[in-house]
Parts: structure tokens; C-alpha cells; sequence
């Protein structure tokens, strides 16, 4: 039981941190990111490299994740995603241009990274056990906490700076909010850029337990879309909880299902389903979206 | 004649000479003949990119059809292969058992909308590739293959469709096959979309509450429209199936339903013919891009994401600025 | 590193584009040999590690002046079609191969794409050799098929006896991803174990290929306490995690797989908790490497920047190919030829040391000699490297 | 003779709030009712149970002898009661007369699948539906916008645009919601005469939400007050401005406002 929840800890506050950033964007822009996987996939990469590979101090390879995605994530919003929102009749056409550059970064990280799986040296040793009733490596003790004091740094810059009240304002009412003064172009490419840095960010952590490699991006954007549609679209407790629901969805499930085999995650899904068709605003969402 | 201008009618007469003519001379005088293959698959897939276009005609975003191609390939691959039933007759009953779970399905899920829709089909794609992996009539894992060419139909002793094993090259028969139904597929979506239940659609896709408020069963015309939608999921893949004479629980999956709605954004989602177009330039460029080797992935992504940024309003917004609802 | 490697990489290619267009003005004729494999997306690894095999050796043979065939030369050229694990677009790459006049392709790399090409590969006249282990594909009536390495129903009771023998192991459990390969994999697993006498004791937990923790997968298999632990149909990217799992949650017994693993991968992944992991490979450990094996493995690093041990298997499907064709020169365009020389046909086999031999086996499997003779090579992971365990032949 | 409509003990709870309590009145054939109040006073609430658009947690509402709340919108529209919305509710890319063509439903009389095969009856139907467009776009005043789209059109013609939506359904009672919201003197005198002739010249019953109290007095033959989900007063529209509690309710709901 305790392991359960130990998992299920260590489960959520990573899933919440990946859909964290995908709901940010969507809230701001009613964009749904199907590249976030896919720049999540390269901060991992970029950890890798910096830290794995040139030796650089892990920290610091983790704050290169963050200004590689962050720049990444700027240019994207303001090249692509502006101007697309600005000429489509129905703003739904800003998947097919997700769905593109998803493609786009599926390319470049095979070219530039390669195929294979990569992983990085541990950056702690050991395990913690209580007993055998909590088996929890260090490294992924660590991990966690990070994760969770990321999670807290991110809502308190969101409450308490002058840019998360913005973006607040922004995510609320684009048109209220330009009311107000907000310059709603210049918040937009900034919730954007953070939103990505997040998805680096998160990247640049897991890389030192689950590695990374190519593949990874397109599941984890689906992933993160159902965490974020558990927890209501575009709302940030809500992806919080909707992260730490996976993650003991997938902790609990796996442990009282395990002896139907194939269909433990045909049963997570399908409850999923079931959710969703009862309470489709999620748990905070507003509904209709 | 039908209520068409007579440029319509050229267009449409100038497109079946094209696809039921053109193409064949095409191929037999530059040798291309896999593009047969390529032409059948986009026409395949079009098909099913129409029903995820109607589900978009009436608001809702679908990311389910890998769902229902699936469940028609496998139902036509059971009929066939278990039951003994003709493929020409297992065709019709893929495309009915995927609108009657559409049905079932869209009763619950077709209240939601936006992302929550898109999500809950998109979750639907996994939940039926996964039934698929764990029921004993699909031979979960290990899937249904060895499935028979689809075999002739005569009527008192008078041959209506050829039997294809007997064929020596079946490239041409499933390519005409394919291009009939994807016609009948568009004929009948375009009467649908220029009928009163288009309109009807029409005024959903805008506003669903003052839809319901002039008298519009707006739950009784999702469910039809989700229906109609799936029976073409269930169609293409029920063809693919007996082409590729094999069916797995990967044979559709969310790849899958996530392309057939970005045919549907790159066609135009105003446009009856988009997702035709948009399957054709989706599918087709990929394979015209086979040249390039390990920068074919970079290539397409980037075209297409030059093609989105420049005609946000998908492909055929380019000629018709306005009104092509034709 | 991995931008210098990819800069290598292009220039590397380029200069294969040079070499070609010089070998093309050194007027000899080319033989095409296609691949049809995934090469993007989630499981690139398992088309490029193929790919990469077949350009290594093709740009080697070319360097040296070619392939002689009967009485001809040619030069080789691989033609690659990504079919991004689509079964669907597997057909289109099958047909692009038929239409560039290929009789002869490595590929596809998994069931469903292995099965849905098969008409097409009848009717066109193509061989093909699918890295994907359904028996139907090799059993006639199915005829142009033929498995290019070890299936898990041959190399898992091979293993499992050995360690039952070395090791006293008498307990069992597997897992795998919920996806057809592996879990068609784990089922050939379970019936082998079963009908050696070893008692399985968990075989239904199964893993989504996204999992990124593994420790709630496997904490109830860990429950069950078995002395061997099979990872079936484990790809390279999830089996680094896997191991790590098991090891920080306590398990001491055996784990293997019946898969092709890369050295670097689980060194990276798992660092020394991978140390006595077991697995299936090719010749390149230093017992068994010829001098033609080291030569490639040196070829394709420079290639490519890094070698990739998965390629240990994939290196033989092209040399069967060519080495048949060399055999009976009528086969390059008649693959009826090719089919009845492959009853009879034996070569030596170049990359490994001793007498092994090239030829067709498949007797006991398919009731027909549809798979290469690849030595099924087990190999122990220790310390960044594969140390052979054993070497056994497929009948 | 029974009244046309009939709200009955009408009370409609979300969570501990009541929006609605225990609310009764009758509208009589042929007549202009309004329903006015202060903000947050439940008309939106009492509106959307009448037309079925939300159920009432206890009560009913009533129409020819039959009950029409606790149904879904479309039931309620084809017995012959039928609501508009504001002006943001319309149909955005759909032009003045098409629109009014797509609300012609009602009116059909071939089968959809007879539209999609081009039965003789529905193609009857489409000549009849354009005939009916023009008619009443021309009753309305508003032939000369027919062509234009939707989303173009200023605040005033969208209100009538939303009127002729309503008109094209042939309803019995026609509910409309805030008519004269944000309309300056001229623009609410020619609403209240577009409609009183609905009433006149077309036999609609009309029940209206309204807060901008002088044109509810010129329109309306009686007024129903609501403050804080309760009715407070019914009458006529003289009976109503000399009523002490509606005064008050009123200027209470001022000082609020200035007290925000």
C-alpha cells in the first residue's frame, strides 16, 4: 500500500508537470499542443548532451533545457502560431499546424540526436527502503521533489508576478484582458515560451531516470491531454490534479489489475472514457471549453 | 440535370475521365504502376477522411475513425474468414456494425464538445485497438491474416463482380473498387451537405442552441451524422483490410485517426472535396517525397507547415475565396 | 557529440553519393536490393540499425570493386522506404520496390507490416526477409518470406534450458508491452517454458511501449519471486528501464530477453545494473568476430558516427541475398530459381570465425527452409560489453 | 377560457441558491407579457424553464393543458413555443435569408432522407421556404439585408435577424429574450412597434424579458416582477409603476450598483 502511494506521488507530480505546460498554452491560446511531447523529448536531449555527454553540471545543463525550449517555444508562437490564429476562420485549423511541427521536431530530433535510446549518468546512488514496504531510489526521491518545487516555483510566479497576473488575465478573457492594457501578443509569445520551457524542463529531469529517446513525444502529448482533460481544460489546478490522477490511476491500477493482464489499461481507459462522458468539463474545468 | 450548373458538370465529367481513365493511361504510359497502390490507398482513406469531415460539419472535432476503420476491417475480416460470408456482402456489414457503435458510443460521448469531444475519440481510437488485442474473435495479438481476395457475385449465373483470386494483377480491380466507393462515398456526401440535414448540420456547427431552439433534434441528428460518419470509417477499412489480407490491432491506430483529421484541415473544412484533396497531397506527397531519403520526414513536415501558415483555411481556399460550398 | 556525429553523418553520405556517382562512371551495372522498414518515428531504431547494415556493406563491397555474379560485376544499391510501422504503407513500399524492379527485400520489421505485404510480394516476384516471427509467414502456402534472424520460439528454449542447467532456474515469469509483437512473443515464450518443465509464474502483466515508470509494472511479477525474469519482444528503449526497475526493487534472479540489444544503450540506461542481463546477438563479440566483422563494425562507425549492436543480427540478411544470387546467377530476376536454390545452397559464413555456415534452415518451424541460418549467438551483458554465453544452430 | 400558458409554483435551485422560487402566472392568448426585475433576479432562469432550455427542480409550466418544462428545447419549439436569444446567439456565416430558411424546420414536410433524394414534397418544401424568407424578411423590413452574412450585420438588425429566426418557426407563443437591451430611444421605439405588429398582424403570443423599464410600460398589456427569484407583483403596466415593492426592489438594486 505504501509503495502504491509512493508511486503514485512520484507518478503524479511528474505527469503534472508535463501537463502543466499543456494547459497553459491551451488556456491562453485554445491551442491543443501536439508538439509538446516532441519538445519535452528535447530538453531531454538537450540534459543529455550537456550533462551526459560535455560533462557539464547537471543543474545547469537543466537551465540550457529550459532557455533552448523557451526560445524554441517564442519563435514558434510568433512565426507560426500568431499569425495562423489570426487568418483561420475556425481556430481548430491550429492542429493541423501542431500536428506539423510535430512532425517537424519528430524529423530534427532523429537527425540531430539520432535514433537510439539515451540515458545519463545517475546523478544520486542508491535506493531508500523502508522495509521493502517503500522501495524509492534516491535519484527518483530527488527527482520527485524537484518536480513538486518546480510545480510550486510556477504557481507562484503565476499569483504573484506581475506576468502571471497577465497571463491570468489573458487565459480568463483575451478581449477583457486587452481591455486592461495587457499586451496580449507580447503575453502570448511569453505563456508560450513558458509553457515550452516547462515541457524542457520536465524533459531535462526524467532524463536522468527514464532516459530518452525519439519516440517518446507522440505518447506523451496523448498523455498529457488526458491528464489535462481529467483535470478540465485550461485550468492549472486542474492539470495538477488531472496529473496526479494519472499517476495514481496507473500507480493503483497496475497493482489491483495486474492479474487481468492485457486489459488493465484497456480498464484504465475505458473508465477514462466513462469519466469523461460524465463530467467532460473534468474535475475544474468549465465546461464547453 | 440534378439541379447542377453545367460547369459542375464538366468538372465532375472532367474528374471521373481523370481518375477512371486518365490515371490507367497515365500509368501504362510512364510504367508508374505502384502508384495503383498508393492512388487506391488515398482513395481508401479519403473515404474515411469524408466522415470525419461531416463530424466537423456538425462542430465536433473527431479523432476517432482509427477506431471505426478498425472495427470494419476486423468485422469484414471475421465474415470472411470465420463466417465464409462473401467480402462484397461483409463490405455493407463493416460499415453498419461501425455505425451501430457509433451509435451506442455517441449517445454518451456526442454531448461534449470541442477538445472534450476530440479527446474522448481520441481515447476511443486507443480503447478499440486495445479490445482488439485482448478479444479471442479478433486473435488478439497475433491478429487475422491469409484472408481471402474478395470473390466474384453473379446473379443467375450472370457475373456482376469479377473473383479476384483469379485474377492475374488485382492492383487495377481494387483501384477501380476504391475509386467507385470513394465516389458514391462523395456523391452521397455532397447531396447530404446540399439537403435540408446539411443545413441542418450547418446551423448545429454554428450554434447548437439555436438549433434546438427552432425545433431541431439536435442529439437525434449528431447520432445520425456520427452514424453516417463511422459507416465510411467502416468502409475504408474494411477495403484495407482485404487488400493488405491482413488485419492487426495496429492496422488503424491513433497515427491513423489523427491523420485523417489533419486531411480534413489541409483539404478545407469548408469544402465538401477537402479532405479528398487533402488526403491526396497528405498521402501522396509522402510517397513523391521517397526520394529524399532520411530528409523525407523534414521535408513533408516542413511543407506542410509552410502550407498551413500560408492557407490557415485549408488547400481550397486558395481558389475559392468564398461560398464554396459547392 | 551528437551534432558532430550527425555533420559526419551527412558528410558521410554525401561522400556515398560520390562514390556511387564514380562507380556509376566505372560502368558497373547495378543490382538494387530494397528495404522496407521503419525508419522515423517511435521504433526508428529497428529499420535504421537495418538500414545502416545494408548501406555499410553495400558501400563496402562497392569500394572494393564490386560484386561479382556469375559472369558480371554490379555495384550495390539499397533502396529504402520508410514505412513508418504502418502496415498500410508497408504495401506502398512493397509496390515502390516491385515498380524499381527489385526481387529482393530486407524488411518489414513488424507482423502486421510482414503480413499485409505478403500479396503484394507474391505477385510481384519479391523475397522478402521480415525481421517478425508469425509462423504463417513462413509456413506454405506463404512462400516469399524468409525469417532474417532467430525467432524467440527457437532462441527462448535455448536460453531456458541453458539456465536451467548453469543456473538451476525453475521458476519463470514474462512481461511484456501490450502491443501484437511483443505479446505474440510472450506467448511462444510461456508454451516453450511450459513444455521444458519450467513452472511460469506470472505471464499477464504487460506494460503501454510510453511507460515511463516501470516500477508499478513490475512490483506484483517481483512478488511472485521468479528465478528468471523475460522481457519478450523488449525494445532497446524500454529494456535499460526495465532492468533498472527490477534491480532497484530488490530482484536478484536472471533477466533476458529474446530481442537484439545495443551494449551502449543499456550502459547508458542502466549503468552496472544491467551487468548479467541476457540477450540474443550477432557475432561481434571478440571470440566469435571474424576480421570481416570487425571491418564492418569499423565501416559502419565511421558511416555513421556510432555502431549499433542490434545490427550484429542484420548484417546477414544482404550477405544471404547476395551469396544465393552468387550461387545461381538466374535468381536475380527469377525468384523461382532463388526458392529451389535455397534447398542446397551453403557458403561459409564470413563473419564469424570457425566453420560456421550461410544457409536456409526452417525445416522444424515451417516445414519448409524459409530462415537464415544466423548463429544464434546468446550473449551477457558485463561492463559496457557482450560477452558471449553460448552459440547454438537453428534447425 | 383557460389561459394559453401557465407557469406553475416554478422553482429552480442550483445547489444551495435559489434562482427561482416558487413562481406562478398566467399569459393569456394573444397578449404581451413581460418579465422584468433587477439583475440577478431570475429571469434568464424562469426564461430558459419555460423553453425546456433547463429543468425545473420542482413546479411546471403548461401549455394548452400541457406540461412543457423538464423536455428538451426541440419538443417545446414544435408545440409552438419558441424563444430568441441575444444578439451573440446567431447563426455567424450563414446570410439574413438563409438563415431564416434553416429555421423553416418546423415547417418541412418531406423526410430528410426525401431532401436527400429529391422527393417531389421536399423540393415543394424548398420553393415553400423561400417563398415564406422573402415574406416575412419584407414583414420585417429587412429585404434589403437578406443576402448579407450574419456576423456582419450591426446590433439592431441582428435583434430582428434573431425575431425573424423565431418568426420563421410559425410559433404560438414567441419568447424573447432582453429585446431592447443597449438600444438607444429611436432604435427601442422601433422594436416595440416590430413587436406589437408580430402580435397584431401575426396572432404571436409574446412573453419578453426586459429590464429597460419605460418600453416594457409603453409594450407590454401586463408585467410580471421578479426581485430575487420571488415574484414580487403582477398587473397591468399602471398597476405595476405604483407599486410600492417594485419601487423599492428597484431602487434598491440602484444603490447596489452604485454601492460596487
Amino acid at each position: 500500500m505504501e509503495q502504491i502511494l509512493a508511486n503514485g506521488v512520484y507518478l503524479g507530480s511528474q505527469y503534472a508537470m508535463i501537463a502543466l505546460g499543456l494547459t497553459l498554452i491551451f488556456a491562453l491560446m485554445n491551442v491543443l499542443n501536439f508538439a509538446h511531447g516532441q519538445m519535452y523529448v528535447i530538453g531531454g536531449f538537450v540534459t543529455y548532451t550537456f550533462y551526459g555527454q560535455w560533462g557539464v553540471p547537471f543543474v545547469l545543463a537543466l537551465v540550457m533545457s529550459c532557455v533552448t525550449l523557451a526560445i524554441l517555444g517564442a519563435l514558434i508562437e510568433k512565426f507560426l502560431f500568431a499569425p495562423v490564429i489570426k487568418g483561420s476562420a475556425r481556430e481548430e485549423s491550429t492542429m493541423l499546424l501542431a500536428a506539423g511541427i510535430a512532425f517537424f521536431l519528430d524529423a530534427v530530433i532523429l537527425l540531430v540526436f539520432g535514433e537510439k535510446q539515451r540515458g545519463v549518468p545517475k546523478i544520486v546512488d542508491g535506493v531508500f527502503n523502508w522495509d521493502f514496504r517503500i522501495i524509492m531510489p534516491y535519484d527518483r526521491i530527488l527527482i520527485c521533489l524537484l518536480a513538486i518545487l518546480s510545480i510550486v516555483a510556477f504557481i507562484g510566479l503565476m499569483q504573484y508576478t506581475k506576468t502571471g497576473r497577465a497571463l491570468r488575465a489573458l487565459a480568463q478573457d483575451r478581449t477583457a484582458a486587452q481591455l486592461m492594457g495587457v499586451n496580449v501578443d507580447r503575453y502570448s509569445m511569453i505563456g508560450f515560451a513558458l509553457g515550452a520551457m516547462l515541457a524542457g524542463l520536465v524533459g531535462g529531469l526524467l532524463v536522468t531516470i527514464t532516459g530518452v529517446n525519439l519516440g517518446m513525444g507522440g505518447p506523451t502529448s496523448i498523455k498529457a491531454f488526458m491528464m489535462v482533460m481529467i483535470g478540465g481544460a485550461g485550468v492549472i489546478s486542474g492539470a495538477i490534479w488531472g496529473g496526479i490522477i494519472l499517476g495514481f490511476m496507473e500507480a493503483i491500477g497496475l497493482a489491483l489489475l495486474y492479474q487481468y493482464g492485457d486489459i488493465t489499461y484497456l480498464l484504465i481507459f475505458v473508465s477514462l472514457m466513462i469519466f469523461l462522458a460524465i463530467r467532460p468539463q473534468g474535475l475544474m474545468g468549465k465546461p464547453w471549453g | 440535370m440534378f439541379g447542377f450548373s453545367s460547369k459542375q458538370l464538366i468538372g465532375v465529367g472532367l474528374f471521373l475521365f481523370a481518375i477512371f481513365i486518365g490515371v490507367p493511361l497515365v500509368i501504362g504510359a510512364t510504367g508508374r504502376w505502384d502508384f495503383y497502390f498508393t492512388l487506391t490507398s488515398v482513395a481508401l482513406l479519403a473515404i474515411a477522411s469524408a466522415g470525419v469531415w461531416l463530424t466537423f460539419y456538425i462542430g465536433r472535432i473527431n479523432i476517432g475513425q482509427g477506431a471505426f476503420a478498425l472495427i470494419g476491417a476486423y468485422v469484414s475480416a471475421i465474415l470472411v474468414v470465420k463466417a465464409g460470408w462473401s467480402f462484397w456482402i461483409s463490405l455493407p456489414a463493416a460499415g453498419l456494425f461501425a455505425a451501430v457503435v457509433a451509435v451506442l458510443i455517441g449517445l454518451p460521448i456526442l454531448r461534449l464538445r470541442g477538445v472534450y469531444f476530440a479527446m474522448i475519440t481520441l481515447v476511443l481510437t486507443q480503447v478499440v485497438t486495445l479490445t482488439a488485442l485482448a478479444l479471442p474473435v479478433t486473435n488478439g495479438a497475433k491478429g487475422i491474416s491469409n484472408i481471402p481476395l474478395p470473390s466474384g457475385i453473379s446473379v443467375f449465373g450472370i457475373p456482376i463482380l469479377p473473383d479476384f483470386a483469379a485474377m492475374e494483377n488485382t492492383k487495377l480491380a481494387f483501384y477501380y473498387t476504391a475509386c467507385i466507393i470513394m465516389i458514391l462515398t462523395y456523391a452521397a456526401l455532397y447531396r447530404l451537405v446540399n439537403s435540408r440535414l446539411g443545413h441542418l448540420c450547418r446551423s448545429m456547427q454554428q450554434n447548437e442552441e439555436l438549433a434546438s431552439s427552432i425545433g431541431v433534434n439536435i442529439a437525434y441528428i449528431r447520432i445520425v451524422i456520427f452514424a453516417i460518419s463511422s459507416f465510411f470509417g467502416g468502409l475504408g477499412g474494411a477495403m484495407f483490410g482485404s487488400i493488405a489480407q491482413s488485419v492487426y490491432p495496429s492496422s488503424f491506430q491513433v497515427a491513423d485517426s489523427v491523420n485523417f483529421m489533419l486531411n480534413c484541415f489541409l483539404g478545407g473544412l469548408g469544402y465538401v472535396f477537402g479532405p479528398m484533396l487533402g488526403t491526396l497531397v497528405l498521402y501522396f506527397g509522402w510517397d513523391l517525397l521517397f526520394e529524399f531519403g532520411k530528409y523525407q520526414m523534414l521535408i513533408y513536415s516542413t511543407i506542410l507547415i509552410v502550407i498551413i501558415r500560408f492557407l490557415p483555411n485549408g488547400l481550397l481556399s486558395i481558389r475559392f475565396g468564398k461560398g464554396g460550398d459547392k | 557529440m551528437q551534432r558532430r556525429s550527425f555533420v559526419k553523418t551527412a558528410m558521410a553520405a554525401v561522400a556515398v553519393t560520390a562514390i556511387g556517382a564514380t562507380a556509376a562512371v566505372a560502368e558497373n551495372p547495378v543490382l538494387k536490393i530494397g528495404f522496407v522498414g521503419v525508419t522515423s518515428g517511435p521504433a526508428a531504431a529497428w529499420g535504421i540499425s537495418n538500414q545502416r547494415s545494408m548501406e555499410t556493406r553495400a558501400a563496402w563491397i562497392n569500394e572494393t570493386g564490386g560484386y561479382t555474379i556469375g559472369d558480371t560485376t554490379y555495384d550495390i544499391e539499397i533502396v529504402s522506404f520508410d514505412d513508418q510501422k504502418d502496415p498500410k504503407r508497408a504495401i506502398a513500399g512493397m509496390e515502390k520496390m516491385a515498380q524499381e524492379g527489385i526481387h529482393y527485400v530486407v524488411g518489414p520489421n513488424v507482423d502486421d507490416g510482414a503480413a499485409a505485404v505478403r500479396p503484394v510480394a507474391e505477385s510481384n516476384g519479391i523475397m522478402y526477409f521480415p525481421y517478425a516471427f508469425p509462423k504463417s509467414l513462413y509456413e506454405a502456402p506463404a512462400s516469399n518470406a524468409v525469417l532474417g534472424m532467430v525467432a524467440n520460439y527457437q532462441s527462448g528454449p535455448a536460453i531456458y534450458k541453458y539456465l536451467m542447467a548453469e543456473e538451476g532456474v525453475k521458476t519463470v515469469a514474462f512481461v511484456a508491452a501490450n502491443e501484437s509483437d511483443p505479446l505474440s512473443q510472450r506467448d511462444g515464450g510461456v508454451e516453450a517454458a511450459k513444455a521444458l518443465g519450467l513452472e511460469v509464474v506470472s505471464d499477464n502483466v504487460t506494460y503501454q511501449v510510453d511507460t515511463t515508470d516501470f516500477t508499478p509494472v513490475l512490483t506484483p511479477v517481483m512478488r511472485a519471486r521468479p528465478d528468471l525474469l523475460v522481457l519478450s519482444g523488449v525494445s532497446p528503449a524500454n529494456a535499460p528501464q526495465l532492468i533498472r526497475s527490477a534491480r532497484e526493487l530488490g530482484y536478484e534472479g536472471v533477466i533476458s530477453t529474446e530481442t537484439a540489444q545495443d551494449a551502449g544503450v543499456l550502459a547508458e540506461g542502466a549503468g552496472d545494473l544491467a551487468n548479467g542481463f541476457i540477450s540474443v546477438g550477432g557475432a561481434s563479440t571478440p571470440e566469435l568476430a571474424s576480421p570481416a566483422m570487425n571491418e564492418f563494425v569499423q565501416r559502419y562507425t565511421d558511416m555513421f558516427g556510432e555502431y549499433n549492436d542490434e545490427s550484429n543480427t542484420k548484417v546477414y540478411a544482404l550477405e544471404y541475398i547476395l551469396e544465393t544470387l552468387k550461387a545461381d546467377p538466374a535468381a536475380i530476376t527469377d525468384v523461382d530459381a532463388f526458392q529451389a536454390t535455397m534447398d542446397t545452397f551453403e557458403a561459409p559464413n564470413p563473419f564469424m570465425n570457425g566453420d560456421a555456415k550461410l544457409r536456409y534452415v526452417g525445416m522444424t518451424s515451417f516445414g519448409q527452409k524459409r530462415q537464415v541460418a544466423v548463429p544464434l549467438v546468446v550473449n551477457v551483458y558485463q561492463n559496457g560489453t557482450f560477452e558471449t554465453l553460448f552459440v547454438a544452430e537453428v534447425d | 377560457m383557460s389561459p394559453l400558458l401557465q407557469v406553475r409554483n416554478v422553482t429552480k435551485k442550483y445547489g444551495g441558491l435559489t434562482a427561482n422560487n416558487d413562481i406562478s402566472f398566467d399569459v393569456a392568448e394573444n397578449e404581451i407579457l413581460s418579465v422584468i426585475g433587477p439583475n440577478g433576479a431570475g429571469k434568464s432562469t424562469l426564461f430558459k424553464m419555460i423553453s425546456s432550455f433547463t429543468p425545473t427542480t420542482t413546479g411546471e409550466v403548461i401549455y394548452r393543458g400541457e406540461r412543457i418544462s423538464n423536455l428538451r428545447p426541440h419538443i417545446v419549439a414544435r408545440k409552438g413555443v419558441v424563444r430568441t436569444f441575444q444578439e451573440t446567439t446567431i447563426f455567424k456565416s450563414m446570410t439574413v435569408r438563409e438563415s431564416v430558411v434553416v429555421a423553416q424546420h418546423l415547417r418541412a414536410r418531406a423526410s430528410l432522407a426525401g431532401y436527400f433524394w429529391g422527393s417531389k414534397t421536399a423540393k415543394n418544401d424548398v420553393t415553400a421556404f423561400g417563398k415564406y424568407a422573402d415574406e416575412l424578411l419584407e414583414f420585417l423590413g429587412m429585404s434589403d439585408i437578406s443576402k448579407e452574412q450574419a456576423s456582419n450585420l450591426p446590433q439592431g438588425s441582428l435583434r430582428a435577424l434573431g425575431i425573424a429566426i423565431g418568426l420563421a418557426t410559425d410559433p404560438k407563443v414567441l419568447l424573447l429574450d432582453e429585446p431592447f437591451a443597449g438600444m438607444n430611444h429611436d432604435e427601442t421605439m422601433n422594436m416595440v412597434n416590430l413587436v406589437r405588429s408580430v402580435r397584431d398582424e401575426r396572432g404571436v403570443t409574446v412573453m419578453l424579458v426586459e429590464h429597460d423599464m419605460p418600453a416594457v410600460m409603453s409594450i407590454s398589456d401586463r408585467i410580471v416582477v421578479l426581485n430575487f427569484g420571488e415574484k414580487i407583483a403582477e398587473g397591468t403596466p399602471s398597476e405595476i409603476q405604483n407599486n410600492e415593492k417594485v419601487i423599492e426592489a428597484y431602487l434598491g438594486s440602484v444603490d447596489d450598483e452604485i454601492g460596487m
